[in-house]
């Protein structure tokens, strides 16, 4: 079965979840690859939306956060204070899921302003939700994010959640509880931050792509890890699964 | 006690003045979106609407002027894109310019906690690191004084009128609702006066699963609107409709197709 | 996942450890009694024993000894009067002394609150103009950031152990509980580890009005014991034996007449 | 029908509450006066419990604030937690109804310790429970006990819970947001704080009862109001909806 890069990132970001990990969901392509993991390899995932529900086991991808089926499928349903205070704030969430605007080398994220001035920005992005204490508290971070230039800049115009910062020992000093970004999942490939500098280092490349296109699709000098691997093309499984559950087709 | 149930136009006139400071809220379920177009036709200006995630219908109340000053968390159209007209205000201040105070969800809910608990703030751990803090001058750092470690405070937020959905009332005005419940508790015990639609009211509330009983005595009026939370739902009498979310966003995408809508929301 | 779900004597010798500081928890219901007994019988030795309302339950563990600290914010036996171990400890340090911190409900509850937020530290209005500060380290002043004013800070409570009796689980560990739930949730998620006691182990949990869910990754373990909150009650299952309360003030009165009924405890 | 003290000092409680007023009830006295209210002059009084019970309404007398009849029949169960910071905290209760061990002038008291070193108490009580914050933030307390030298004292050995403190304008020095004590209801009479100097003053004596009594019943000089009336005495419907509630027989 053929595939779009899409799928691929979808698919590269399901197989992050592990086991019985808590997977703390936004909408979108988070929902999609969480419920995709949950559909092939991790039964046991439970998904955790910022709504208020926990443990949902939706039979459709729900469009919002807050769709009906989440609340009818959860092991619980608690109010929102309750699920920012009581489970997400003292780390009971194994793995946050975010998407960026704009993101830095040290996975610093902007999903707030484009333009430097705050006051008169030249886009007026969404803002923050709960991004800034998912960034902070869940265990660790998987960003996935389209990469390019436009979007993988040198500086974010406004850091809307910490990554690593400004490098080694920013967490811990800002007193932010979880690791922080460990993965970040593209539609050409994969970056981790340096074990050494925190400075995300592009260590796999999806099936096709090459390391100049990831380096092309990078505002800053990307650095390639000396032994970049090729991520495993997508199974037949893993698609049938992924178009079971976003009704898409399999494109031309 | 039955005086508190009135119908929706009168409660808005009664409860909404310009310049007052309006939360409506419920998290994706239980909007109150046909209070939010009543206060619409009513013509109401200055507003501070309050609101952790100003979907479409902050995005009507904005275009169509009511609004001064928006506080929130997450602008956006859920699951589709951005909020237009909201974009519009903010980038080019039409129709009228809109002040932002910008938080976090967490910082929003807990700013609702604390104004429901007569505090007048609340403590928690967030913004750290972030550029938040320098554009938000409702957010202070706290020390603990039994640790000393650093934390953050957000001071409480006591609307004026506070504004949801729910599923039913019985005649007392006592409220039910189920499902999302989202900051529905705390922005009606947060605020001085509220204001719940619903979708029925009923002699007597059957005890469900899942559900919150507000007490008639801390609710100011209830009003009866079958279907007021549409496009969002009440679990139990409707479905979101998602379709309706889309068809917003090109609506909303100009202000000329947006004119024609508010012309009919005027009516 | 089922090797959550153990018996009760296992739960309590992994769980609870000599020296630990040990919550058990219900107000009025669901209280682990059973679970006390066990730790009798287990003959733990200077504990910190936690509690709002150390009733009866916790009579009977001070009596026996397993205690050498008292949190709390009540110590009666409701509706009946007094606790005499408790003041027999207390007055004549009978028969091991047991240090004692003392808050208020708000207080406790506060801290409970904290200690679930992973938070170290609650703010409240309480304490101000009595007695209780100048005896209690653990509560201190704190001012708002944004207002001025002085409010009191509590430090956050993160026992050991936390324990709790419930209705049921379902065999994933998965619990369920209704009725009167105080601090259930709190203790359970505020502690290092916890213990649910359950009148029923099931094999899907019906959804029930009122009812509160935690899910089984947030807690330790599960044992099953039928009847273990008597003479405190499970809603549904039992009714409060408010005849045992009272037969427990002549029991307790005496330190031979409890010496008998520590002696067919222990067995 | 013939009375006993305590029946005249529960009608007399219960008649101070009035109408649809939220009240803030603890066990034994305020709850048998509470709920005779709610049977006689007040169907609209609501009971709230610090159990997390809102609009109890038990068809008998709960033996604990936390009985089953109480969460069967409430509008509204809520947590602990909730309880105090969202239901008490903002003033949203009216009335509370507070017992005490020692009583002072100012309507401060004491269920704490018998005994000045709290550390060596003569008697060990059961402590404060919800009462400093029911004080506190209630709109106005009632205080319902037994009247004796005992109880009535100079200076209460520990400040529990705070009346009037130590005069006029402690309580607004305090950041307590209620009224306070209002009144304080015995079996010889009621005591009610002067508007002048908060000093409790005995302002009712109930039937056969005279004011040398409670004098002698009072561990300071007791102030007489120099209109001091009459207690009207419990009517016959009174005494029956009593006795129904707490299963007494007529005393002989």
């Amino acid at each position: 079965m053929s595939w779009t890069a899409d799928e691929m990132m979808t698919v590269a970001a399901a197989r992050a979840l592990r086991g019985d990990t808590r997977c703390f969901v936004g909408i979108g392509l988070p929902s999609t690859a969480a419920n995709l993991a949950r559909r092939t390899h991790a039964p046991d995932l439970v998904l955790v939306y910022e709504s208020g529900t926990i443990g949902a086991k939706p039979d459709r991808l729900p469009l919002s956060i807050g769709d009906g089926v989440l609340a009818e499928t959860a092991d619980a349903v608690v109010s929102v204070p309750e699920m920012f205070n009581y489970w997400l704030q003292p780390g009971r969430i194994g793995v946050g899921f975010l998407g960026a605007a704009q993101l830095d080398r040290y996975a610093n994220i902007n999903t707030t302003v484009i333009g430097t001035d705050y006051d008169d920005p030249r886009v007026r992005l969404p803002g923050a939700g709960g991004a800034p204490e998912i960034a902070a508290s869940c265990g660790e971070v998987i960003v996935v994010v389209r990469q390019s230039t436009r979007t993988f800049v040198d500086r974010v115009d406004f850091v809307t959640s910490v990554g690593h910062g400004k490098g080694p020992g920013d967490r811990e000093r800002l007193g932010l509880r979880g690791r922080g970004p460990v993965l970040v999942i593209t539609d050409l490939g994969v970056l981790e931050p340096d074990p050494g500098d925190c400075e995300l280092t592009l260590t796999r490349l999806h099936p096709g792509v090459t390391a100049e296109q990831a380096v092309a699709a990078t505002g800053w000098p990307l650095r390639i890890a000396p032994g970049v691997t090729t991520t495993e093309p997508p199974s037949d499984d893993e698609l049938t699964a992924l178009r079971s559950l976003t009704g898409a087709e399999e494109p031309a | 006690m039955t005086a508190r149930i009135v119908s929706l136009a009168e409660a808005v006139a009664e409860l909404v003045h310009d310049g007052d400071t309006v939360a409506l809220e419920g998290f994706t379920h239980l909007i109150p979106v046909a209070a939010g177009h009543e206060i619409i036709r009513q013509r109401r200006r200055g507003l501070t609407l309050v609101r952790m995630t100003p979907d479409i219908v902050y995005d009507q109340l904005i275009g169509a002027g009511c609004a001064a000053k928006l506080i929130f968390s997450w602008a956006g159209n859920p699951g589709v894109g951005s909020l237009h007209r909201f974009r519009d205000a903010v980038q080019h201040a039409w129709p009228v310019p809109l002040e932002i105070e910008e938080h976090s969800h967490a910082g929003m809910a807990n700013r609702y906690v604390a104004g429901a608990s007569g505090l007048p703030f609340a403590v928690m751990r967030g913004y750290s690191g972030t550029d938040l803090p320098a554009h938000t001058a409702t957010v202070a750092p706290i020390q603990c004084p039994f640790t000393g470690e650093m934390l953050t405070a957000v001071p409480a937020l006591n609307p004026d009128v506070g504004i949801v959905h729910a599923q039913r009332a019985d005649r007392r005005g006592n409220v039910q609702f189920w499902g999302i419940t989202g900051v529905h508790k705390e922005v009606v015990l947060a605020s001085a006066r509220s204001l719940v639609t619903v979708e029925e009211i009923v002699d007597e509330l059957t005890p469900m699963p899942g559900a919150v009983v507000l007490p008639g005595w801390a609710v100011t009026r209830v009003a009866l609107v079958p279907g007021g939370a549409h496009p969002s739902y009440a679990m139990g009498f409707s479905e979101r409709d998602n379709d309706h979310y889309q068809a917003w966003d090109a609506i909303s995408r100009d202000r000329d197709t947006f004119g024609q809508w508010l012309t009919e929301v005027l009516g």
